[in-house]
């Protein structure tokens, strides 16, 4: 048995012990010494039903108390940075919907805004219309099944992941009436967007962005004022403003930790310029505030749909000069960024003038806000973790990519 | 009062509970096998060759092998025909589409300069052969016009209309240069 | 009536000796359940029907469970799979049992109660109640002291200082 | 003596013939127990298979989804599908699992749960075994499950089974207090430990409305009391921790397949019947029927009615509420029910004290009064529990 009290030994994933299923657990000492208990090893994942994917935790129990967790990723590795590079700019389009692959609108965007910089590209105003109608459409079905998610791991018998699937559904057959798949949407293109959208599509979507309101309404009730629910979130997993600033987390977590930092009012990429909305923030940082903010922006996410949908205007939809064979922009670097749903998906290119990135990198937000996972959960109860992990909102296909 | 949300929630669930008897927005569950939904037109699965009359010899393909350098997974092979004495010709021997591999991802159909490869709707393919069975070759890919016309009536309208416009284009230029192939050539150009 | 009290006995026996034998102790605390079930049987075999109940809530239900909780939270529970499934000091545990029991045994015999038991009678949950209520109020009370006071005890044992702030 | 057994008996008599001793045969002390078990765990085995069904088919519509419909027109063979699946999977046990106390557990489980089913009074003459102490006997039934839950968790070797097994022993020791408690009220006040007797006790009515005790304001708070404690007791959600899927997968039943792990279920279930009926026995007046006019319907059809009721309000929480934390449900348990059961108890003292007022409106007054006390102290708990561990509504800003 390895002795954890020594410094050498200090712990490590992936020891003997670890993988071991057995009833063992770690002789606990103190500082002189003696042996006063013992500690409780557990391997959570990566087939534990709420690691949200294949991810694992090594936790170290003290009772059911979190001493020590140390998250383990990449089983979802496939190499997608390196595979860009051996690529053309367009052929990767399709590879960034699989990054995050509840947002691929969104991802898009990313990828195509920093290919926009690196080759000069002017996008028409339908398109960033389109753009943003999109991405909106994005958020609410990442927050909405987000947080049935969380509701999921909390344990309430999947009946909110259902109803905010239901909905989910209906942003998604918009998608695949707009893009010919509902996940992996491939939308948007380098200058703009694939194919304009087709007809009676702006209605359907005047109609959904009505109707949801009802369904926000029903999911507050069902939720936010549940004691329940407030006793397991409140005081959970609190986030400091200076380690969320220093951890480089963002999106809703950075903004729930109260730092008013939306891209989409600092960047003011697209035409966020032109769209009243506020930016919801939260003074705790625990996992309720995670939860509360999302709610909050899918309602700011409506106040965008609304104009939008109704000033969208007519035009081309891609920059003329925009190439999809034989694409090379001259040699440079562009970093493109977004306020994904989230928090900041940024892609690094260097172009060296090839039809291939010389250089291609993803900053995924749902690895960087995972990284702070332990100082969220010491102290915490094994229980807690699940909730902690479910808050942060992570994709595993975008962690490990 | 302690307790009030928790009842609000119950009540929520209730009403959820009645609402899926008699509400169609709530109760939204389609019977799959015995019901589908309607795909839209915009809808895509993966991809199949379009052909204009004979199924062999009315293949739109070129065999320019854009769509197989283009394609992201790799999963296009085509080798073209090539006639007695080795030169190639201006039509597949071979088109291979793994659609184990192949992600509907569309980027072929896009690059594609003869609007040859389309996107299909079929998407139970599903088969016992996990090998031989998910590779799709010439014969099983091709598919007519008129096949293409029912799937997407309105892009193929506009592809035909493109096609025949381009057609007219050349007839000119061919009338005005009695240059015999000029579509050939700009083909050849793009291939290194 | 002849044979339910010998399997019933054979059961207890069995279980006790076990519970003193063997060398998990988890098996032998499961074994000494099992002995207190065969003991609840016994009084209910003897038609006290409240004593033998009260006897599983409190020594199945909450005496076994104490000791299993006992040795989960002080000692390492995991043994090797292997071994032998008795334990070594087996005959310590079996000699002590005995002499314990030849003691009991020396002074009930001597004590005079086991000859010609007089018919005992059918005592319902109600009587117990009333003896309790009546006769022995005061005891109860006094016992009903006690046990508040150890459980505020055990709840100023388990209760952490609060840390300065 | 029902005009059939006097017809037998005077068969017997004239003949002397098979007759009169198949009636000897039939009336015999180890025949009728025997019919007895099989009808009462016959009768309890299809109301679980039904149960089942309508538990996934409602969470189905509470879901927005129709539950199982395929096994059958409208799914009724579901639960035969499910038992067969069950038996006839692979009964994986772990390599360095305690093959015997493994094997043990769910016997342990079920068994002492299916005794504390023959106990409950199902009709005015359908009562298996009348116990002059029912209510200790079905406590003493219940200590057994904490000690199966500990064997399954231990012997299983595993570590998520052990945390469970930890969980669920310290959840049932920590709610059996609240629900003695709460039961300990109904049987002060009917001065009876026998379940029969307390349902007797139900049946007289005071100007049509049912003499239930859930009609008293003690009956009300310790009916809600015991419905909470029984559902933790019974591992139902929101109390559903020892086996809480999303943490610790599936708790001490982790390590369990097949026909062993449909045992455990089984037990479950036979669990909340019986927790259940005894709720209905003691609060909701037994197989009597709401009114006196409809006293001609049997008793069986008003136990099963109360008792489809009752589950499937657990059902329609199952649907409805996340899980609570191990301390938090502790902290529920000790801090808020616990003095809750115990005010209780004073306010059904409060009640049977002012039992002699006499002046008009004094039934009216006192059921205030101690409806007054009760809903004044779970408000109080409920905001100090709260309070205490801050938790409640926020409101949020936004950035100018």
């Amino acid at each position: 048995m390895v002795d954890f009290a020594q410094p050498e030994n200090a712990f490590k994933p992936g020891l003997p012990g670890a993988a071991e299923p057995a009833c063992r657990v770690v002789p606990k000492y103190s500082d002189q010494g003696e042996r006063e208990g013992d500690w409780l090893e557990i391997s959570m994942g990566p087939q534990h039903p709420s690691t949200h994917g294949v991810f694992r935790m090594d936790l170290v129990l003290e009772g059911e108390t979190v001493i020590r967790l140390k998250p383990v990723f990449g089983y979802l590795h496939r190499n997608h940075e390196k595979i860009a590079e051996q690529t053309t700019y367009l052929s990767s389009m399709p590879y960034t919907d699989r990054l995050d692959y509840f947002c691929s609108m969104t991802n898009n965007w990313a990828y195509a805004l920093a290919v926009e910089k690196l080759a000069g590209l002017q996008v028409p105003e339908r398109a960033e219309y389109i753009r943003i109608i999109t991405a909106e459409l994005t958020r609410l079905q990442n927050h909405a099944c987000l947080m049935g998610f969380l509701m999921q791991d909390l344990g309430a018998m999947g009946t909110p992941l259902m109803y905010a699937f239901r909905e989910r559904e209906k942003i998604l057959d918009l998608f695949e009436a707009l893009s010919g798949a509902r996940m992996m949407c491939n939308y948007m293109r380098f200058g703009g967007c694939r194919i304009d959208l087709p007809p009676g599509w702006l209605e359907q979507t005047r109609r959904l962005v009505a109707d949801f309101p009802r369904f926000l309404d029903e999911f507050e009730a069902l939720l936010t004022g549940n004691e329940i629910v407030m006793a397991r979130l409140q005081g959970v997993g609190a986030l400091s403003r200076e380690l969320a600033i220093n951890a480089g987390i963002s999106g809703p977590m950075l903004r729930a930790s109260g730092v008013n930092y939306d891209i989409r009012k600092v960047d003011q990429y697209g035409i966020y310029n032109r769209f009243e909305f506020r930016v919801p923030l939260g003074a705790h940082g625990d996992c309720y505030d995670r939860f509360m903010l999302r709610l909050l922006e899918m309602r700011e996410s409506l106040r965008i749909l609304e104009p939008a949908l109704k000033d969208i205007p007519s035009g081309p939809i891609i920059d003329a000069r925009a190439k999809l064979r034989n694409f090379k922009p001259r040699p440079g670097e562009a970093y493109g960024r977004i306020e994904a749903p989230k928090g900041e998906l940024g892609f690094y290119l260097v172009s060296d003038g090839s039809a291939n990135p010389y250089r291609y990198r993803v900053r995924p937000p749902s690895l960087i806000n995972l990284t702070i996972l332990e100082d969220l959960c010491l102290g915490q109860k094994v229980a807690d973790v699940v909730i902690i992990l479910g808050s942060v909102d992570i994709v595993l296909g975008e962690v490990d990519r | 009062m302690p307790g009030f949300g928790i009842i609000k929630g119950l009540k929520e669930t209730a009403r959820n509970f009645f609402g899926s008897y008699h509400d169609p927005g709530r109760f939204v569950t389609i019977q799959y096998p015995e019901e589908k939904r309607e795909h839209h037109e915009n809808y895509r699965s993966f991809p199949f060759l379009v052909y204009d009359g004979d199924p062999v010899k009315g293949l739109r393909c070129v065999s320019c092998k854009i769509c197989e350098k283009e394609c992201p997974p790799q999963c296009i092979y085509i080798v073209p025909e090539q006639d007695g004495s080795g030169k190639l010709l201006k039509f597949p021997r071979i088109f291979d589409i793994d659609v184990s591999v192949c992600m509907g991802c569309q980027i072929c159909v896009e690059v594609c300069p003869f609007d040859s490869i389309k996107m299909d709707q079929e998407f139970e393919v599903s088969t016992a052969d996990r090998f031989g069975g998910l590779i799709l070759n010439r014969s099983k890919l091709a598919k007519s016009n008129e096949y293409y016309h029912q799937i997407r009536p309105a892009e193929a309208t506009a592809v035909d209309a493109q096609l025949a416009a381009e057609r007219e284009r050349q007839q000119a230029k061919a009338a005005a240069a009695k240059s015999p192939a000029p579509a050939a050539a700009a083909t050849r150009e793009k291939k290194p | 009536m002849q044979l339910a009290f010998t399997i019933i006995a054979l059961l207890i026996l069995a279980g006790a000796t076990a519970a003193v034998a063997l060398r998990n102790l988890v098996h032998c605390v499961l074994c000494l359940a099992v002995a207190f079930v065969g003991v609840a049987a016994l009084f209910l075999l003897l038609g006290a029907e409240f004593v033998g109940l009260a006897q599983i809530m409190v020594y199945v239900g909450a005496v076994a469970i104490l000791m299993v909780f006992a040795l989960l939270l002080t000692r390492n529970a995991d043994l090797p799979a292997t071994g032998p499934l008795v334990s070594k000091s087996w005959l310590t545990g079996v000699s002590i049992a005995a002499l314990v029991f030849g003691c009991l045994a020396i002074g009930i015999l001597a004590s005079g109660v086991g000859q010609a038991a007089p018919p005992s009678p059918q005592l319902s949950v109600r009587q117990i109640g009333e003896e309790l209520m009546r006769n022995y109020v005061l005891p109860l009370e006094v016992l009903g002291v006690l046990l508040t006071v150890s459980m505020i005890g055990a709840v100023v044992i388990a209760m952490t200082d609060p840390k300065p702030d | 003596m029902t005009p059939w057994s006097t017809l037998l008996a005077l068969a017997g008599d004239a003949t002397g013939s098979w007759l009169a001793q198949l009636k000897n045969l039939a009336t015999h002390p180890w025949v009728v127990n025997l019919v007895a078990m099989a009808v009462i765990l016959g009768a309890n085995a299809a109301f679980f298979a039904v149960i089942t069904l309508l538990e996934r088919k409602g969470l189905g519509r509470i879901q927005n989804r129709p539950g199982p419909n395929r096994a059958g027109p409208f799914g009724i063979l579901q639960p035969a599908a499910d038992g067969i699946k069950m038996i006839t999977k692979e009964d994986i046990v772990p390599e360095r699992a305690d093959q015997l106390v493994h094997f043990l557990a769910p016997l342990v489980m079920l068994a002492p749960i299916t005794l504390a089913l023959a106990v409950l009074p199902y009709g005015p003459q359908l009562v298996a075994v009348n116990l002059d102490a029912g209510v200790l006997f079905f406590f003493a039934i219940g200590t057994a499950g904490e000690l199966a839950a500990f064997m399954a968790g231990w012997s299983s070797r595993n570590k998520y089974s052990l945390l469970g097994a930890m969980r669920a022993i310290a959840q049932m020791i920590s709610f059996e207090l609240p629900l003695v408690l709460s039961t300990l009220v109904v049987i002060m006040m009917t001065g009876s430990m026998s379940l029969v007797e307390i349902v007797a006790g139900q049946g007289s009515a005071a100007w049509g409305l049912p003499g239930w005790n859930i009609f008293t304001p003690w009956g009300l708070a310790g009916f809600l009391i015991f419905l909470t404690a029984a559902a933790a007791e019974s591992n139902r959600s929101p109390f559903d921790l020892p086996e809480g899927e999303s943490e610790i997968i599936g708790g001490f039943m982790t390590e369990y397949s097949g026909f062993k792990y449909a045992v455990f279920f089984m037990a479950e279930y036979f669990g909340m019947f019986a927790v259940s009926g005894l709720g209905i026995t003691l609060f909701l007046g037994g197989w009597h029927a709401p009114f006196p006019f409809l006293e001609w319907v049997p008793g069986i059809f008003w136990y099963v009615a109360k008792l489809v009721a009752l589950v499937f309000g657990f059902i329609w929480i199952r649907g409805t509420l996340p899980r609570l934390r191990a301390d938090q449900l502790m902290n529920f348990s000790w801090k808020f029910l616990m003095p809750l059961a115990l005010l209780n108890f004073a306010t059904a003292i409060l009640w049977h004290a002012t039992a002699g007022w006499q002046f008009p409106g004094a039934w009216l007054c006192r059921w205030l009064v101690c409806f007054g006390i009760v809903a004044g102290a779970f408000t109080g708990l409920g905001r100090a529990m709260l309070r205490r561990r801050q938790v409640g509504p926020r409101i949020y800003r936004y950035a100018s």
